[in-house]
């Protein structure tokens, strides 16, 4: 705890300015009477503390990271050293289109590559994350179908695999979220799907691949389906990347979108965050657009604004969304360009299926064995939890010990005692022949010295942690060495 | 790899894929460039908005940041990794994560803090939702927001609360001192509402009467949010300390806490609130517990409130947060302690008053509201305040931020702001060149006393 | 702490230094500044300096480094480490100048590389001092020095190595072609020397006839010294193939490999040679070896070579060498691989062919030697080659390097490169530039041919 | 090791120029005919690889380093950040004096803070490190000898705790290097001095304090000894930080001195460099000083050239030595400034005797106990060796598993079972106190379980290494994978 460093007085005085005033023009009944509870430390103390805590981390710098959804792939350094450029730290988010032009052809290509490469009408970069993305999109939804007047539309539809985001983004919008099951073979089940839609469907919100890593491959009759009922179809874009560049959710017949660059396009996820969910529309829905987008007449670049499009469901955030994100995402996209496009989900699907039949081969269960698997698959390690009493949650943290950080566990829920593994494009072959050695050695000691399983980790920085206790005897913030 | 799986061709990979939709080369995305070329381009893109002298606030702050933050913030096991869902492996970014909910409780005065929300203004959003849902005192989906707070909020809040229809009713501004009307305010008094939103400073820099509007609130059953800067809380009474009961919720921008203007963002929303409200609040909570051999650990709690968990019934869709700039405030605090915080803030708050000093020495230039300011001071101009700001940025100087959209009713006025990072050369260096604008601008002597 | 120390003050802890030695107050010393001052005051200095088009070589090359060299780099346990003497713990520093030799001794085609000496010049002065101290066949400490060689690097050699008595012969350089000058190295053919030191490319950018100055100088009981550009190693045959036998020692300035122009420094020397020779080198030597479980470790080795052990017979006095930027070479290398370097190679070999080009198209610029060139080329000026860089620069553009202060029997010869930076906007805008600059100093139509 | 993830044809290929072509006009006897070998990787395996060794490291930022003699205190993380701005990094060596003005500003005030702070009359900011310094030195004590043509004198002398790089640069420049003893207080033996004295004699090399802790009392005597004989004094700046605004080796009677930025200017000792070892001289040796050097006339800064200063001993290095070093050293001197630079010789030497009094508490013995301790000071575990057969190497090794850097062990040579031990100033009393623990700790297992001491370290990559071997059966290089 950088508390445990604190010492009355101790600061790191380069820091501040050297002298200070009182506001006494400040009224003292305004003012603060004690100072706030910081650590008091010395700037090596800080770099220390801060520089340890950060060992103590997995991440894809340092570690394999399949991380099923999440696409944990190598976030390039240069995206991160040239949106640190002093210029473009420098850039008031009020500052003039005179002084903006640079920053502005950056948003303005990326809304071109993004329209581009999903196949939609238009995007408007401004959500902050996946879910704020969801949240415009389904705001659109609504929008238009109270432009029409047509009030009667309260649900959204989403597959019992989705995220929680979706359904949770669809009430955050005033809908009711209404599952639809999934098919024993991954896909939707249709015929749920037809009984579910009616003049009360606003839409539904699909991924595709879907969470459970298969191409949906009727999406063409859901979509006419969906659109004969009268509703509207979402894309969550979480799973982009197995995609990019060989089929467009536009092309599909999706109405909207949202990305999430923090995958897709490589931004970081910099231990939760910032993302960002740029939001592309089809022609329908694209008055409804948030704001604010960069325009281009050819010349000058300029900012468009709920005055410019006034049916805008409006505004996301104070400005004008992560834009460092952006340009992250921004600098990847030139990087990768158009050839590049394809190899990620090429090389990302390689890899997924190659990981796939090696870990079958070596006597893993697939969810779903019939099917090619998209970027990502699905492991159920049900007879293990059954016959060995070895579970998900068990190998997830055995992995730990051996040096790669978990798949996803437990999502998406209908698969019991599932490992959603995403080994994304970057990792090479060994990698992935080296997860297959230690999900093989995990497996031999689940059937050997089982306990060794069931109470790793052992090699942590900490044991398995008390997560009742951690709920019940609520301890959030530091209270002073006790 | 192809053989093994049993294929031919990578193609064959995609054959669940119906041909149909396929796309063909996506000729508009311009050809992959190395990474020298697009250095090159990202030079030129950044070098040609110039780093013209800012006294723009408005919202996003220019203080100083220790070089360390950065440094350390960017390290790859920060950067490159996500939501600490093993918790085991993930120590690193929990025990950061829960000293920054110590550090942002002891600063804002509350007991609990959540691990951030995408900035500042969605934040009040979600603070808005949450005292719709833990008011227990009101049945009512109604809010009132004063129009001292930044316009810019007030729209997202807008867009984001209107669909669960939450209504916002707002407050209007006293125009002498820039603060909440009371008169507007008690006409509410009798009326059911959820919660009323008070910012400190407001939008216009001026010092809100905090305890008072509190305690308004509390009396008439809503509950009071907070709407701050967060360096403001280093000088000023802490949020969880106002009125007879404290604020009970508190949220703002984090950004003046080691996130650079970088064009509006990353930033981070800050939120926090009393103990009772805890399980309303949305977004992640770390708590620190122990593993199975007593030692202490960290770990995502309360997830009960959270999609991935809830679902419909989430306390918000929030996933992806703003992990990495928590960092960075974190180390920040750190390094700037409260007594740098407060330094920088008296710094700030003295460094406006000594540009007010300057530009009010100008004919025609006055302060438009009396009363105490944090860092930011509304001016008005005896020149159109639109046309002043394109000719200072002319030479370089971003003047501040034109409220004539917002608030025409203020005619050609402006808000300014130094923060400690100007000096005195930058100050005089604002006041010669606006001098000369309005020398330029003012035509007749007669329009030197305008007419509103 | 005084206390406990048993002093009633901190000035008593320097009771030993007698008073009449001890300083008052450094008034000539500024006061301290904060860091934000400090920020501020470092960008204007940068800032004022330009950021100006580049064609100077001459020993530092402006290459693109990937971001990620020294966003490792500078990771604070490579950053702030020192010497690996506690080898269990800089196993990270040590495996890594493994490494590093493993890759210069791929590179260069030696045995044995060490980890490091300060720069290219003082390189060659410890490989000439290893030369004298390794040749079994020689007596002398006489070595032959082509003035084809970098000039600095003359100079510093001469500085380092006089003391020592050691005796520099310098051989002239072929008029025509710029490379050594057969004739007169012929001359030294029946004399005793340690030595002969031979550049590749040359300084002139001019590649040497390495193989047969190899063979010359085994035929002659010396040891042959290449000086190379380790870039061009990538591209050009390895100095340990040159020949029959191969050259004995290889040195040369590393900057190409990762380290930024940064006005000269730090940069590294980088030394290789035959394995006969290793108990001779300067500097540290990593070396691969087991611990006591059997376990694969690195460790400093063959320390009785340095001064920590030998003291005043150790082979070299260096201690702290460049070992960051070893660091940043490794990883750099590491991402370029063989086939990124080779490209580099020729991209830049390609950009100065057409700079030349571009230049000579002008009328009385023309190129002084003949030859295959590296990346460097001498071209002739019809004006004063001085005036004419001046009035580039003045223009932003940095011309090349003037050959006249160390050559002058080259009349207005400048010394020019592009590396795989420059494209073909910037050849373009230094070719426009120069015509003007000729067309303006260039008066009378009879000074167009001049008069060497 | 990096070669284990190589794969024929992998390559980061973002960061090489799309095509190559062949140099056709360079003769192919001249061009390589295969590739050299180096890693064939990606970029992401690159950065974790890298990543994952940088963490094996014990370094400042991580751990408590109390190396003696080498000054491993805090390096503010500004000084590199500022010093790399792109402006900076981008300045190329030769470029002309309109386009260099900023950077010569900043080394022509730094010649002036080092001038000031060490009492000399100029400085030369050219020599790369310590050791260059000290040749750059007694190159000047020789050019100057020379002048006077006085060619008798062919001695440096050197105590016998002097560091190697003392004798070695002694040597370097064509002197023998003579030993002086030291006395059981640490001052150096006066008597031996005086008869070592004479016409052969050039110079002597000195640090005050010295390499054994302690402030040499009696140096005016020995400067008035050695200039008397026709000597010159050499100052080896290594503990300078041990005076810093305290006292200056000018006023001590010092003819010649080197800095070691890297110590005592806090520039990062980078895994074993760069550093920079400006020298200083008084007015005598003035015209010698290396090139170049920066010159103001009020208005425009300007090198200084061997044209300008014909005596100069000449040039050291290609530019200007290490200029990113003295870049971050006049940060740090600007951060500084002079009220800190006195602030680091007290805590430096409030530090040093803190903990040497507490450590004595504890049972251990110092090798000068009757002696303030400067910045520094060596404890000397005989007895342990002794008695428990547990030497100042298995102390050493002991302490990396607690977590700290060992000190400098078994040097200066003459202080048997030697620990050299510097705090510095940024080192909290924390630390200080943790450290006296560890140490006590070992104590203990020293005497009650000897053997955990004598095999350590345990919890390092490695354990104990096989130096012999590594000498013996020379591996300098990857040979490929057997
Ligand atoms: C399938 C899916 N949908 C939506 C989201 C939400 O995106 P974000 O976390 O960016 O808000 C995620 C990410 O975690 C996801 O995996
Ligand atoms: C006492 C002493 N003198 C000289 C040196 C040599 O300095 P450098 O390593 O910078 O060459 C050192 C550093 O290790 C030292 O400690």
């Amino acid at each position: 705890m950088i508390y445990e460093h604190s010492r009355e007085g101790r600061r790191a005085t380069a820091q501040a300015p050297l002298e200070t005033t009182e506001a006494t023009d400040i009224p003292a009944e305004m003012r603060r009477s004690t100072q706030p509870r910081l650590p008091q430390v010395s700037e090596m103390q800080a770099v220390r503390h801060f520089t340890r805590l950060s060992q103590k981390n997995f991440s894809i710098d340092t570690q394999f990271y399949p991380l099923g959804s999440c696409t944990m792939k190598y976030n390039p350094r240069a995206c991160n050293t040239l949106a640190s450029l002093p210029g473009l730290l420098s850039r008031h988010p009020l500052a003039p289109d005179t002084h903006s032009q640079g920053f502005m052809a950056c948003l303005y290509e990326l809304q071109e590559i993004l329209q581009t490469v999903t196949g939609m009408y238009a995007v408007s970069l401004t959500p902050a994350a996946g879910a704020q993305g969801e949240f415009a999109g389904v705001a659109m939804i609504r929008a238009y179908h109270d432009a029409r007047e047509d009030s009667a539309r309260s649900e959204i539809l989403v597959p019992d695999a989705a995220h929680g985001t979706n359904p949770a983004s669809a009430v955050m919008c005033g809908y009711k979220a209404r599952e639809i099951p999934t098919g024993a073979d991954g896909d939707i089940d249709i015929e749920a799907l037809k009984t579910a839609l009616g003049p009360q469907t606003a839409g539904i919100m699909l991924t595709n691949p879907s969470t459970v890593g298969v191409f949906e491959r009727r999406i063409k009759e859901i979509a006419e389906l969906v659109h004969a009922a009268g509703g509207l179809l979402y894309y969550d874009g979480a799973n982009l990347n197995a995609i990019l560049g060989k089929v467009r959710p536009g092309d599909m017949g999706f109405d909207v979108i949202h990305m999430n660059l923090h995958k897709t396009f490589s931004t970081p996820h910099g231990g939760g965050g910032p993302g960002a969910g740029p939001v592309g529309v089809g022609k329908r829905l694209e008055p409804y657009l948030p704001v604010p987008m960069v325009d281009f007449d050819g010349s000058d670049y300029r900012w468009l604004t709920e005055e410019d499009r006034p049916d805008s469901i409006g505004r996301l955030s104070a400005f004008a969304g992560n834009a460092g994100v952006l340009i992250r995402a921004y600098i990847y996209a030139r990087l990768l360009g158009r050839e590049g496009m394809h190899r990620v989900s090429e090389f990302s699907t390689l890899n997924a299926n190659y990981l796939l039949k090696r870990l079958m081969d070596a006597g893993f269960d697939a969810a779903y064995p019939e099917r090619r698997a998209s970027h990502e698959f699905i492991l159920t390690l049900k007879k293990q939890a059954k016959e060995l009493g070895v579970n998900t949650m068990d190998f997830a943290k055995r992995l730990l010990d051996y040096g790669v950080h978990a798949p996803t566990t437990y999502f998406p829920l209908l698969v019991s005692e599932c490992l959603l593994v995403e080994p994304t494009e970057t990792e090479a072959k060994e990698d992935l022949d080296n997860f297959v050695e230690i999900m093989r050695t995990i497996k031999q000691e689940a059937e050997n010295q089982p306990e060794t399983v069931k109470q790793a980790p052992h090699t942590m920085p900490v044991r398995r942690l008390d997560d009742v206790r951690a709920a019940r005897e609520l301890d959030l913030a530091w209270k002073g060495s006790e | 790899m192809l053989a093994t799986i049993g294929v031919g061709h990578i193609d064959a990979l995609f054959d669940e894929i119906p041909m149909a939709l396929r796309c063909g080369e996506l000729e508009a995305i311009p050809p992959g460039m190395p990474e020298m070329e697009v250095s090159r381009l990202m030079q030129a893109r950044a070098r040609i908005d110039g780093q013209p002298l800012c006294f723009i606030g408005a919202g996003a702050y220019d203080h100083h940041i220790p070089a360390a933050v950065w440094e350390l913030t960017t390290r790859g096991e920060f950067y490159t990794a996500y939501t600490p869902y093993q918790a085991e492996a993930s120590q690193g970014t929990l025990q950061l994560l829960y000293e920054y909910q110590s550090m942002m409780t002891a600063l804002i005065g509350m007991d609990v803090s959540n691990a951030s929300l995408y900035d500042g203004a969605s934040a009040l959003a979600e603070a808005v939702l949450m005292a719709v849902r833990g008011n227990r005192k009101s049945k009512s989906k109604r809010i009132l927001l004063p129009r001292s707070l930044h316009p810019a909020y007030r729209r997202v809040v807008r867009t984001i609360v209107r669909n669960q229809r939450v209504e916002l009713v707002e407050v209007g501004y006293d125009g002498n001192t820039g603060l909440i009307d009371r008169e507007d305010l008690e006409k509410h008094g009798g009326e059911d509402f959820a919660a009323l939103v008070i910012p400190q400073p407001n939008f216009f820099g001026v010092l809100e009467a905090v305890d008072g509007l509190t305690d308004w609130a509390h009396l008439h059953g809503m509950l009071a949010i907070a709407v701050v800067n967060p360096l403001a809380m280093a000088m000023l009474k802490p949020a969880g300390e106002w009125g007879e009961q404290g604020a009970d919720i508190c949220c703002g921008e984090g950004q003046p806490l080691g996130a650079p203007l970088a064009s509006g963002g990353p930033y981070f929303g800050f939120l926090c609130s009393t103990g009772k409200l805890v399980r309303q609040m949305p977004g992640r909570i770390i708590g620190k517990t122990v593993d199975v051999d007593g030692k202490t650990g960290y770990a995502l709690t309360l997830q009960a409130r959270e999609q991935h968990i809830r679902r419909s019934k989430a306390t918000s869709n929030i996933c992806t947060n703003q992990g990495l700039m928590v960092t960075a405030a974190t180390i920040h605090m750190t390094l700037m302690g409260a007594e740098g915080l407060q330094r920088v803030a008296a710094a700030s708050h003295a460094n406006t008053g000594k540009l007010t000093q300057a530009l009010t020495a100008l004919p025609g230039v006055e302060p438009v509201f009396e009363g105490a300011v944090f860092h930011e001071r509304v001016l008005r101009l005896p020149i159109e305040a639109n046309k002043a700001l394109r000719a200072l940025a002319a030479h370089n100087v971003l003047g501040g931020f034109d409220l004539s959209v917002d608030y025409p009713e203020l005619g050609d006025a402006l808000l300014v702001c130094a923060t400690e990072l100007r000096n005195e050369d930058d100050i005089e260096n604002y006041r010669g060149k606006l001098e000369r604008v309005i020398q330029s601008q003012v035509q007749t002597p007669c329009r030197l006393k305008p007419d509103w």
